[in-house]
């Protein structure tokens, strides 16, 4: 187990830009973290100084611009995330990173299926853009129209990408796991050299979860819980694992936030 | 001028400073190692370690509240085995004093973990946690009762070859009650607060947060409660005071000092900056050369009230 | 659509919403009349009142704590007959319920209290205070004894002509244990929590910030330790439960609510913003209306665990 | 006793504007206090949203400027006021007041003496200004020139100012009481139709209570207590004072926080 090295950057925001209906993505000028960080890994963000709100907040790294801007893609949910959208260019904030275990994309892969629900975009985008080889497929979920992130320019290597919205109200109508258990069907034959690729809301993964299993694609999801430290310290971020070990829970800020589908206890959650 | 002398001694043990990483917020200690020189701390004390392993309580564990925070982890952790095999060799080579907090189901399991420690190098001190808030029977049940606490007290420190500091639980009417009890009993130390017990809803859901319903608040939040306790229970006892509960700052921390700690624990703050000890240690060395005093055990219990 | 019925019961008395001033932090209610309509409360709970007037503790009497604050007033008070002249006129005005805090250095005084507010008219309910960190005698000494609590409950409860409310410390180890001894002595319903215990240091000063020493906190940093002692103690006992301790807006009560309280209070955020109360009313009422909740008193304890 | 409108207002920041070292005067937008505030009175500030800092701050009113505007003379103490010097125009506070009761100036005055310590300044500017009757004589003093605020401008009452400084870095050296003693025993003729107004920290108060004894001359002195309500409801903000009632404590926001100086046991402080 070598240790990459974890750092706590005051870094600089360079960037604020909405994205999408209570969506922003920002740059951080964190040239330590940019340097070594891989898709699915996260950093933890100081919204403020002060005692309140105390504890940091986790985001996926949604991508790196060079030189040393680290992208996180962030979506309104409470006080954490509010204050973070009033920060204005050339504030400074605390960025612990990279933390945690990202995706490890099989070279072999014909195909990749990514497939996010919502926010859970952020890390697959950053995905998208450092895959090596083989041809993705993005399978983009949505509420609505208003929250549809526009991926097209971020993923230059991915030939296809589907913008599925729950109304309909744009891209294709229904659910991302449908577009996802179709494309399965239909394309027997890709399925032995494909994986997925996995990050959204728990019923969602669970549904992919599921449809890896029936089809016996490989499938990595990355996984959200409450933390504290990020670190493997504190044991805060447990969700059902299986394990050889008596500890049946899995830490999502160390043993993940990307877990082979396999290994979460789907039942439990 | 010559530098001001950080060190303490508690229970004859001695420790270059007296800031501490508090336990089941600084991991076994690898966990921050990255981040900075952990030979800089006064000590550590690891996450709490029970005979066998633990799988901890169901999540969520954890939950933000004012000022501080409510975590239900229930002691999850490795087990004594483990801990002795694949924790201590890194521990063991560090330069400053390893603290093991240690944790039973049973008065027999605390004597049987104390005696499992004897022999071992690289430990300095053992601390019993009899107040933790998130665990079924032992835990704080113990904590609560002056008698119960005395006789686990009595139970490890016989067993034991090291000093023991003994936890304190805050959730109690009178903690000094439960303090005199285990120094009686034979603890070398005491250390204080752990958390207070809490709990937060969901108001989406009508239900508690926490996979456990309960958990204990820590952090800021709680600094008045622990800064009253530490220094109630140091008027109250002969043997050394560890203060902990809501340190941010070397400020904070000198606070518990004044009030009558010896030593304090940081907790919390190790999860908001990583480096929340490091920065308290230099604070603490800076306050004492400005205000010209020599030896930061001077400090202790220099209230004026 | 129907309006939600926010009106609840307390010990037969009814409350227009389950909506309270707290004791201490509305001083005789005049003083926010200016502020909103005070009428809109479901009640409000006055100042301490004590026999004789009372000038309070030393200053300085209030400081503030990461998301709290201490305070040491000591139960300032104008005493009773000054109350009886001066205040009671104004309140017996008032289309809220009147709640009369009162609070003893013996059982005796206590008794005398009841009785002298007896055939008073203007007043709904009698709330006993013995839990009160800031007196020297009385005060919490009562409140952290079941039995002490019992014998003044009974001695209020024989001499009032209105129901009591026994307001109960939350510095015990067995909150539970305080609730049922004063549920069993004839109170009508319990209230907590008063203010857990507290000290603050003045570093610069090396000496206790507050001219008492120790204080009581509370404010939003306290809500967690309130909550749960809210949810433990209302599934102990058969009489109603009101809630407070960090309650500032429609939510916290909410979760209260839920979490089994009947009605609750609202303390330090009448500092923070003096129309709290109001717009703690408006957004249970929303809420209700969203949730379509028919009853607000059907939400009481109905909280999943 | 009548009791004046107190209002919480959701108030605009209308200017910012450095004054000395560590000290600003912001300019809100609260018409309803404006209209009846006298100088004296003060206003309790929300320096912002959230639960930390939790309590409100006191700020004497230091002056209105039409329409509606009031205006604050501010000191960076602690994380309050740094958070409010960091508020941009345009923002908005909770401001409550105005508070408390303020000076009574003596129509009858042939002279007003206007003594103020630091930042104890602010309610002087607005009493100066406020004055109808008699002449003025202001003397403020302050550690160092750098803390000197410049008051020549905003009274244009009062024919004579004094600055003095601790160290004579600007203006006259030593202690704002020395001039006030030189004045008192210089004019004896004077002495008769003179008051004194002052605020400013408790040792300067003290002298200036005992000069007032000494001499003869009416006094009244504006306060500080830490607060909490504001109003009179908490009791939190308690001096020794004098009174018959068997309270021995009065209360800076309701008794005060302007006193005659003699209802102070300056013995106690
Ligand atoms: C590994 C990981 C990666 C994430 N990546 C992203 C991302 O790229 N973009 C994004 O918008 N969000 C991401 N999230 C979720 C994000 O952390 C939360 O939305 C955010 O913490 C909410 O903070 P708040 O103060 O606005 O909300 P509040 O609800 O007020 O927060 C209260 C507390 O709950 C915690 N919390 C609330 N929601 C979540 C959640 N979903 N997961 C974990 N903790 C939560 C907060 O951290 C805080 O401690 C990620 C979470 C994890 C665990
Ligand atoms: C009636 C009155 C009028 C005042 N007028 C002015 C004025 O015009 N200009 C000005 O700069 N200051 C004035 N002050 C002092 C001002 O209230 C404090 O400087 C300010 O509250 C400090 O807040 P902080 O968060 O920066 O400091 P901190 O020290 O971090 O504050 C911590 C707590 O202590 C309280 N506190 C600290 N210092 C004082 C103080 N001197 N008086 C009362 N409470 C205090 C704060 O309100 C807060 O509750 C006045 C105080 C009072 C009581
Ligand atoms: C996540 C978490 C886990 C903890 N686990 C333990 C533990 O295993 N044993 C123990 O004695 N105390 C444990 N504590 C209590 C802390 O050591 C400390 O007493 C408490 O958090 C108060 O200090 P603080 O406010 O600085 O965090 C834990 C605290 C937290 C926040
Ligand atoms: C300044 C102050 C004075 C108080 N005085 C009294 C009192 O006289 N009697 C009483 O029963 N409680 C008193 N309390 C306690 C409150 O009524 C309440 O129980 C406590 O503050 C917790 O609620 P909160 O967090 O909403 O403030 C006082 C609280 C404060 C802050
Ligand atoms: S957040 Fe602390 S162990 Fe994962
Ligand atoms: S501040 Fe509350 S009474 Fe004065």
């Amino acid at each position: 187990m070598s240790k990459a090295c974890v750092m706590d950057e005051n870094s600089e925001v360079v960037f604020q830009r909405k994205m999408a209906d209570g969506v922003f993505l920002m740059g951080i000028e964190s040239p330590g973290i940019a340097a070594t960080a891989i898709p699915g890994q996260f950093v933890m963000i100081r919204v403020r100084d002060g005692l309140d709100p105390l504890l940091r907040r986790p985001f996926s790294i949604c991508g790196i611009r060079e030189p040393g801007v680290v992208l996180v893609l962030y979506m309104l949910v409470g006080e954490g995330t509010q204050i973070l959208s009033r920060i204005l260019p050339g504030e400074r904030i605390s960025v612990l990173g990279p933390l945690g275990r990202g995706f490890k994309p099989d070279e072999k892969d014909s195909r990749a299926l990514l497939v996010s629900g919502g926010i859970g975009i952020a890390p697959l985008i950053f995905l998208a853009r450092r895959l090596r080889s083989g041809e993705a497929l993005f399978m983009a979920g949505f509420r609505s129209s208003r929250q549809v992130i526009q991926v097209r320019s971020a993923c230059l290597v991915c030939p296809e990408i589907y913008i599925v919205t729950e109304d309909g109200s744009e891209g294709e109508r229904g659910l991302v796991t449908d577009i996802l258990a179709e494309r399965l069907k239909g394309a027997a034959s890709e399925r032995g050299r494909s994986s997925i690729y996995a990050c959204g809301p728990v019923p969602m993964l669970k549904k992919v979860a599921s449809l890896s299993k029936e089809f016996g694609v490989p499938c990595q999801v990355s996984m959200e819980a409450h933390m504290a430290c990020g670190l493997g310290a504190c044991q805060g971020c447990a969700v059902p694992g299986k394990r050889a070990l008596a500890d049946a829970y899995l830490h999502v800020c160390k043993d993940g936030p990307v877990f082979p589908a396999g290994n979460i206890r789907w039942e439990s959650l | 001028m010559t530098e001001a002398d950080l060190g303490v001694e508690i229970a004859g043990v001695k420790l270059k400073n007296p800031v501490i990483a508090a336990s089941g917020t600084f991991g076994y200690g690898e966990e921050y190692a990255g981040l900075f020189d952990i030979n800089s701390l006064g000590g550590l004390v690891v996450k709490g370690i029970s005979l066998k392993p633990r799988q901890g309580n169901p999540p969520p564990r954890i939950v933000e509240t004012p000022c501080g925070m409510l975590n239900s982890i229930g002691l999850a952790n490795i087990g004594l085995d483990a801990f002795v095999k694949e924790k201590l060799p890194y521990l063991s080579g560090l330069s400053t004093a390893v603290i093991v907090n240690i944790y039973g189901h049973s008065i027999k399991e605390y004597a049987e973990l104390a005696g499992a420690l004897k022999g071992l190098s690289g430990i300095s001190l053992i601390e019993v946690n009899i107040s933790c808030p998130n665990v079924e029977c032992g835990g704080m049940a113990f904590g609560t009762d002056p008698d119960m606490s005395a006789r686990v007290t009595d139970a490890v420190v016989s067993r034991a070859d090291l000093p023991v500091i003994v936890k304190l639980s805050p959730n109690v009417t009178d903690i000094r009650a439960v303090a005199r009890a285990v120094e009686k009993a034979g603890a070398s130390a005491v250390s204080l607060i752990n958390t207070l017990t809490g709990m937060a809803v969901d108001l989406g859901r009508r239900s508690p947060v926490l996979g456990n319903v309960i958990g204990g608040l820590s952090g800021p939040a709680i600094k008045p409660v622990a800064l009253y306790m530490v220094y109630q229970t140091a008027k109250s006892i002969g043997i050394p005071v560890i203060g902990m509960g809501g340190i941010v700052n070397y400020r904070d921390a000198l606070e518990f000092i004044i009030a009558g700690a010896s030593a304090v624990q940081i907790g919390t703050a190790n999860f908001i900056n990583p480096r929340a000890a490091v920065e308290v240690i230099e604070g603490i060395r800076q306050y004492c050369e400005t205000n010209a005093i020599a030896r930061i055990s001077d400090l202790t219990g220099s209230i004026r009230a």
